[in-house]
């Protein structure tokens, strides 16, 4: 019997409605990168929170180095060397990144007042020491994804962690931060952690994984030497059938122009320039990716784009006319469609029923509603019914299921269902993809290029370059609120896209 | 639509129907109540006897009937619905309506100036009381929407300060009218008043009033509103998520706004009811009704339904008129404050009861994982 | 109309009644509570153990002025053989349900305009109590040897019953000190003591000697400002209203901070209503509760208030008595004869 | 101007109860719970304070020592009661305005009912003194409002437990990461604010007042929960808010005293002090400072 660094045996967790985990297995050995892979909603989350101690197992025992112990908590957890980067950052946002770094574990002076003084010393040590550099006194609000990712880290290693957990670090990240990342990952192991990488990525896991330990639909697949096995395999494990990367993407010529972006400038509520004289256009029948790293302006710029925040000058157009001035509604009239990135936030009414949902847009008028304002939920449903067999919508009740309580995958099916049946001049689109399964980003992308055959223009931001890459026709980057470069899809490589997400073409390549 | 599907909601899970889980609540409120009533020494059912009599009209000490109570029962329930109403309205669209108060109050006062001062030609002159009530309940809550969409003032915030505002200027207001004393103002005349003579025979004098109608009128407003046009859509939509609303194009501000002056209104006509149906004279106020503040208490257990908060006001109303009744039987009335203060209290176990049912769900799924 | 569900419960001969009172109910320390002392007195009960309370009599309040004529007539269906309300806001609402009971006996205080012949009526004299305790005040301000006392009155909401009490009071003073300095101050509200607290203080400061206030709860801050400051050894006075609030301004021993009381004693028309429904000779009409027929007065508890003061009051009563004092019930007639001064902010309706 | 310095002792007296339950208020609101019941935890505070104090002054306890345990008590009381929100809000993830309304209606009816058991009466029985002020006419409660100021603003942001308790307010599940207990926290957090505003409610009636009536608190607690958002979720900010307030009402006392100002409706000065807050609540509007996470229930393990 080999003695295992991490030993899970039979592990079992149920949520109300679902196994998350069903008797699930995992060995990690001591000091190496270990890979947990899975589709979305694999239960690979709910297994490292178990080892995390932040949800207790129904059934099941864990082991460290041969010992049986039972975490009860994150405190038990740490104690017994464990560290996690969660995928949805646990960091206070109005906070320091060292108030951060060391909240729960805080130096303290005499009579046990805050000593931050030397808190912030300790995490320029660490910081340093593991090449992860963090200004220590800037607020979490103040920087960026990638750096938010190096405070987590420094929370791990600052409670002397030996096992690190990293839950889809990479979903963030640019290329040249990947990079970055799977060198500190190297570095750590060398120091003598063990990590656990959960990620959907082969590449990653061909990268720095020793092992891999594939879970699907909450059940254990397997555990493989990564160097013995092909990405075609891995893949094959992780969603039991073979699987194809290509999406066929028919040759379509340019339309005229549709959307006209001329030299917007955006500021956030403290005055600073979030989009600085930012042009660019989008032609009929033409998809047009911005690239970046999250917080380089993106959000702002689809904010002014849709209406939910002002342009501070500039102008926009779509289909000739100045829509800068109009409401949310009017540009919804004019026809601009929009997949906003946080479907729970922006796309979606999870108390109403998916057909409420399908008419959110244009509930207000016929045949939803009549001359005097009265709603006719029968045109609601029969259309909702049309739409939800249309775009394979799983849901229990048919169209009068609560929105709330579908999958993320089928939530995202009736936003596109409800933007594409507005037939749209102009589709908006932020991360379609996030956080889906498989199956669920290959519906989605064929959706969107259908879209681009039926001659509609797209605009479409997304963090993950091959999303990027696959999609579209012409490349924007941006980099602080500026567009660096607009290239034809075929005469860039992600290399140098990610180059130029650094912002290297215009100021040297500082992140 | 809606109702087929909470109709099916409810096959599967009993204690989830928010009906359900009021009427047991409500039970568990009397429950307490009556543990109390029987610790200080009192016998808990002169309680119920109190209530009986207030519910029925029929006293069981002596078997004598008397329908006047059943009257006087509605016509309290009235202004509790309505300032529910007020409340549930704007709870459904994500608010938090404290000012019922001084909507009332300005309810009240503006119905007493138009009655006093006002066209005194029948019919008429009442409807214009009632509606120009109406009218400023709608604008003393509008302007709270407005503050709280333009200038993100919380709304919590705002009508605090606006009840007290009411109520000092609604003296100020009244001292003015004619006839007008520290404390009361000149007789109304006849057209401004909404009795309704049928009733009174009915019930054998009770106060119950015309009032009655336009309550059922806003009730059947506040459902049709909601559910049926296109601005509850939007209303419902910007309660349950402000920003997916926004980002879909309803105009959020206007909703906000137009929502709160509909939550006012309902609290001005109350106070307008109560004014021109349950006195004769106009009020110089020196304290508030409290109308406004138990309305919430009434949108809690009603769950900000229009049908939910009627029962839940009948029920307040019914518990007003059996004080005195229970006074009389030597029951303190203050038990009525601390039945009706637990019974919003245990409305928490709404969701203690979901929380409970998902401990069964998954219960039930490690059996099926144990056993597979 | 007007059917009666029950009999009379004739029990003992004694006639039952049942007390109506609006929201601040039967501890106020007015009028309420006056009432009750009087019912309960009446059966031979004390307030602590009342027990009759149930079989003979009781009371019930009013949370909301709604529920005055639902309260009313429900007291009449259930066969009390008299029905006692108190305080000029159930004037109107005992104005409609009256005649619709007319075998009902009805009385209430504060009030003379009812005018229904089952209605006994009871008003009091409340400026002559005031004039005494007015006087009473600057006369001992005078014992004390202090030449240029300035006084105050405290109110609630404004209204015709408290400005008899500020009139008759401002007169006492100025019977003694024709030009003494006079402020007051009305609340809008007979439950903020801390309003009354703070004007208390603020005019304690400004060498003011005595506050009388009429303003129920708010009151409660100037005694408890008058108390603070006598404990400090400081020489100035609270004068309490309606009942002797000599116990409520002790602050240590037998010292208190209450110099005198304007007394108004309602509890003599609970007594005298039941003695004549007992022998059958109530009658409806007004009833006059002057300083003659022992209705007001003024209290001598506090041991601190001279002698001599008393004696000076005292002859002052007889006049009053006799008409000799010519005191006026409201700030219009007051004013216009030259009795008070100018610019006070009593209303006299 | 020296008037308003002459009332300042009278300001202080009316402030430092709000100011009290403000902070109260403001530290569960940085828990992540919101708290309106403040109102009716004043009024239990009070009731226990008076209703002690009476029983302990006619037993003879000496009065300092009286004073105190009065205050004592209603603090616990008005903690005591406040479990009821906490179990409602952190437990049962309830819409934490329902339990807060539920303890505002219910203290209405218990402090009168135990009222009636204790003293056969509608209020507490009224007792000899209060509390005493020191030689510049200002009240210990006053001292004790701002040392709860401090030590409020000092806990919060110069201890380890505050930032806890902020970060309870701000991200709970990121606070549960760290190992911090967030239902514990909140329940403390929750329990101050119980504590304060009973404690509060005990100041108010032992300064203000004689006794405790149905009366005694009069929208006190709603006043202080207007403070603390008015006041941007700081302690200093809380206290500015409270004083604005307290002014305007003491301005209203003197204004009485002001024989130009006579002339105005008298309930023109009741009016002052709310329409002062609500005009300067527009004056400084803007952003939300709230806590992002007040008002939300929190399960544990929820991302
Ligand atoms: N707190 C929870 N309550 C209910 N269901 C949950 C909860 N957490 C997770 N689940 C469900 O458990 C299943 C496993 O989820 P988990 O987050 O572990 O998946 P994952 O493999 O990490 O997926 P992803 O790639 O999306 O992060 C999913 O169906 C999810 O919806
Ligand atoms: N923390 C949570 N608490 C409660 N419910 C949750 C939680 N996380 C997920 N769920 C629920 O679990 C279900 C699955 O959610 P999730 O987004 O993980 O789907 P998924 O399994 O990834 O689906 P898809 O394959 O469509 O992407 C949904 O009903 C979601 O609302
Ligand atoms: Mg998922
Ligand atoms: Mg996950």
């Amino acid at each position: 019997m080999q003695d295992y660094a991490i030993e899970m045996v039979g592990i079992t967790k149920t949520f109300p409605g679902v196994i998350a985990n069903d008797k699930v297995t995992l060995q990690v050995r001591d000091r190496e990168i270990h890979a947990l892979l899975g589709e979305n909603g694999a239960g690979k989350s709910t297994l490292m929170s178990i080892l995390f101690g932040a949800y207790s197992a129904d059934y099941g025992t864990i082991s460290l180095h041969g010992k049986q112990v039972e975490i009860k908590n994150p405190n038990v957890a740490t104690e017994l060397g464990i560290g996690m980067v969660h995928q949805h950052f646990k960091l206070v946002q109005n906070y320091t990144v060292t108030e951060n770094i060391v909240l729960g574990m805080e130096p303290r002076k005499r009579g046990g007042v805050l000593d931050l003084g030397s808190a912030e010393k300790r995490v320029q040590q660490l910081s340093e020491k593991y090449g992860l550099s963090v200004d220590p006194k800037e607020l979490i609000e103040n920087i960026t994804v990638g750096q938010q990712q190096r405070v987590e880290i420094l929370k791990t290693l600052y409670r002397n962690a030996k096992i690190i957990i990293f839950d889809e670090p990479t979903a963030v990240l640019t290329p040249q931060e990947i990079d970055e990342l799977m060198e500190i990952l190297r570095r750590l192991q060398q120091e003598g952690k063990t990590i656990i990488l959960i990620t959907h990525k082969l590449k990653e896991i061909k990268d720095v994984a020793d092992r891999c330990t594939v879970l699907r639909r909450g059940k254990y697949i397997g555990t493989v030497e990564v160097g013995d096995v092909s990405e075609q395999d891995l893949a094959e494990m992780m969603v039991g059938r073979s699987v194809k990367f290509e999406i066929d993407k028919p040759e379509k010529k340019a339309g005229k122009v549709v959307l006209s972006i001329e030299h917007v400038t955006v500021k956030d509520p403290s005055g600073f320039q979030k989009v600085k004289d930012l042009s660019l256009e989008v032609k009929e029948g033409q998809i047009v990716g911005i690239a970046g790293v999250d917080g380089n302006g993106q959000g702002e710029l689809l904010s002014a784009l849709t209406g939910l925040s002002p342009v501070s000058s500039g102008k926009i157009f779509l289909d000739g006319e100045d829509i800068t001035d109009l409401s949310i509604r009017s540009r919804i009239e004019k026809g601009m469609g929009y997949i906003p990135e946080d479907r729970h936030k922006y796309g979606l009414i999870g108390e109403f029923s998916i057909s409420e949902n399908l008419a959110l847009k244009n509930y207000y008028k016929t045949p939803y509603s009549n001359q005097y304002g009265l709603l006719n939920y029968h045109k609601m449903s029969e259309t909702a019914d049309r739409l939800v067999k249309e775009f394979d919508v799983r849901c229990g009740e048919g169209s009068q299921t609560p929105a709330g309580s579908l999958s993320g995958g089928n939530q995202q099916k009736v936003i596109i269902a409800r933007e594409i049946s507005l037939s749209p001049k102009i589709l908006v689109i932020a991360q379609p993809t996030r956080g889906l399964d498989v199956g669920a980003i290959e519906y989605i992308r064929k959706r969107i290029i259908d879209e681009r055959g039926k001659g509609r223009a797209v605009l479409l931001v997304s963090f993950e370059l091959d999303e990027i890459m696959n999609l579209c026709d012409r490349i924007a980057t941006i980099s602080k609120g500026s567009i660096v470069a607009v290239n034809n899809q075929n005469e860039v490589t992600e290399r140098e896209i990610g180059m130029m997400m650094a912002g290297s073409r215009k100021d040297g390549g500082k992140q | 639509m809606k109702a087929t599907k909470q109709a099916s909601l409810q096959k599967k899970r009993l204690f989830q129907s928010d009906g359900a889980v009021s009427v047991l609540v409500v039970l568990l409120g009397f429950l307490c109540g009556t543990i109390l009533v029987a610790l200080v020494g009192k016998n808990p059912l002169n309680m119920y006897k109190a209530i009986f009599q207030s519910l029925t009209g029929y006293n069981i000490d002596n078997g004598k009937m008397n329908v006047r109570y059943i009257g006087e029962t509605l016509n309290y329930s009235v202004p509790f619905i309505l300032c529910g109403l007020s409340m549930g309205f704007a709870n459904r669209v994500g608010l938090f309506n404290i000012g019922g108060e001084g909507q009332y109050i300005m309810g009240m006062t503006i119905a007493q100036v138009v009655a006093l001062l006002g066209p005194q030609i029948p019919f008429l002159h009442w409807v214009l009381a009632i509606f120009c009530a109406i009218l400023i309940g709608a604008l003393w809550g509008g302007v709270v929407g407005i503050l709280k969409a333009k200038y993100e003032v919380s709304e919590v915030v705002s009508t605090i300060m606006l009840n007290y505002i009411a109520l000092y200027l609604s003296r100020i207001i009244c001292l003015q009218l004619p006839g007008a004393s520290t404390y009361k103002t000149a007789n109304f005349p006849e057209t401004a008043l909404i009795g309704n003579t049928t009733f009174q025979r009915l019930t054998h004098n009770s106060l119950l009033n015309n009032g009655i109608f336009l309550m059922f009128i806003a009730v059947i407003l506040f459902w049709f509103i909601m559910e049926k046009t296109n601005l509850g859509f939007g209303m419902r939509a910007t309660g349950f998520n402000k920003e997916a609303a926004r980002a879909s194009g309803i105009p959020v501000v206007k909703s906000i706004a137009i929502s709160m002056a509909i939550s006012g209104a309902f609290a001005g006509l109350a106070g307008g009811i109560v004014a021109l149906g349950s006195f004769k004279y106009g009020r110089v106020l020196s304290g508030m009704d409290n109308y406004g503040f138990d309305g919430i208490a009434v949108a809690l257990v009603g769950n900000s339904t229009a049908g939910g908060t009627m029962l839940a006001g009948f029920l307040f109303g019914m518990l007003k008129n059996a004080q005195a009744l229970m006074q009389g039987k030597q029951i303190p009335k203050e038990i009525t404050f601390i039945i009706q203060g637990l019974i919003v209290i245990f409305i928490a176990l709404r969701s203690a009861l979901k929380i409970y049912q998902e401990y069964l769900d998954k219960r039930q799924l490690q059996k099926e994982v144990i056993t597979k | 109309q007007g059917s009666k569900e029950a009999a009379a419960p004739a029990a003992g001969g004694k006639p039952t009644i049942r007390l109506l009172t609006d929201a601040t109910g039967i501890d106020d320390k007015s009028f309420n509570a006056a009432a009750w002392r009087g019912i309960v007195a009446y059966y031979g009960d004390t307030v602590a153990n009342p027990t009759n309370r149930g079989k003979l009599y009781d009371v019930v309040t009013a949370q909301t002025q709604d529920m005055y004529i639902p309260n009313l007539r429900q007291a009449a269906d259930e066969g009390y053989d008299v029905i006692m309300v108190t305080g000029f806001t159930w004037a109107d609402a005992l104005g409609e349900v009256a005649p619709q009971y007319p075998d009902q006996k009805f009385v209430i205080v504060d009030v003379d305009w009812v005018g229904q012949p089952n209605v006994q009526e009871f008003i009091y004299s409340e400026e002559q109590g005031s004039y005494l305790v007015g006087l009473a005040a600057a006369l001992q301000a005078k014992a004390d040897g202090i030449a240029d006392p300035k006084f105050g009155f405290i109110g609630g909401v404004p209204g015709a019953t408290i400005t008899k009490f500020e009139v008759g009071y401002v007169q006492g003073i100025l019977s003694v000190f024709p030009n003494a300095k006079i402020y007051d101050y009305y609340a809008n509200d007979w439950g903020k003591p801390e309003l009354a607290k703070a004007q208390a203080k603020n005019w304690y400061d400004m060498g003011v000697y005595c506050i009388f206030s009429a303003a129920g709860g708010t009151g409660n801050g100037t005694i408890a400002q008058a108390k603070e400051y006598r404990m400090q050894g400081k020489d100035i006075w609270a004068i309490g209203v309606d009942s002797d609030q000599y116990e409520d301004g002790i602050y240590a021993g037998k010292d208190s901070a209450v110099l005198t009381s304007m007394i108004k004693r309602v509890e003599s028309s609970s007594l005298k209503v039941l003695k004549e429904v007992e022998d059958g000779t109530f009658r409806g009409g007004v009833v006059q509760m002057g300083m003659a027929d022992d209705g007001v007065g003024y209290s001598q508890s506090n041991p601190k208030l001279a002698a001599s003061v008393v004696k000076q009051v005292e002859a002052a009563k007889a006049d009053v008595i006799s008409g000799k004092i010519k005191l006026y019930k409201t700030y219009k007639e007051a004013l216009a004869n030259g009795a008070v001064p100018a610019g006070l902010s009593a209303l006299d309706d | 101007m020296s008037t308003i310095i002459g009332m300042l002792p009278s300001i202080l007296m009316i402030v430092s109860p709000i100011l009290i339950t403000a902070i109260g208020g403001m530290i569960c609101e940085k828990s992540g719970v919101v708290n309106i019941a403040l109102e009716g935890l004043m009024a239990i505070g009070a009731c226990t304070a008076a209703a002690s104090h009476v029983i302990m002054e006619s037993a003879g306890v000496p009065h300092s020592l009286s004073i105190f345990v009065a205050l004592f008590s209603g603090a616990l009381a008005g903690g005591l009661f406040s479990l009821i929100h906490a179990v409602a809000a952190i437990n049962l993830n309830a819409d934490q305005t329902i339990s807060g309304t539920g303890i505002n209606l219910l203290s209405a009816g218990v402090t009168i009912f135990a009222s009636q058991i204790l003293f056969s009466a509608d209020r507490t029985r009224e007792f000899r003194m209060g509390m005493q002020t020191d030689a510049l006419g200002i009240y210990p409660t006053a001292y004790l409002a701002i040392a709860i100021v401090a030590i409020s603003w000092f806990v919060l942001y110069k201890l380890p437990f505050g930032m806890h308790l902020r970060a309870c307010g701000e991200h709970p599940s990121a606070a549960e990461s760290v190992g911090i207990n967030v239902k514990k926290i909140r329940y403390l957090a929750v329990f101050t604010s119980g504590c304060l505003a009973g404690l509060a409610g005990g100041c108010c009636v032992l300064t203000q007042t004689i006794q405790y009536t149905s009366n005694t608190i009069n929208g006190r607690g709603f006043i202080a929960l207007a403070a603390v958002s008015f006041g941007r979720w700081r302690p200093l900010g809380v206290m500015g808010a409270a004083f604005l307030f307290g002014t305007a009402q003491a301005f209203a006392i003197i204004a009485n005293n002001i024989p130009a100002l006579r002339v105005l409706p008298t309930e023109v000065f009741n009016i002052l002090p709310y329409v002062v807050t609500l005009v300067a609540l527009v004056l400084f509007s803007g952003k939300n400072y709230a806590p992002s996470a007040a008002g939300k229930a929190y399960e544990k393990g929820a991302s």
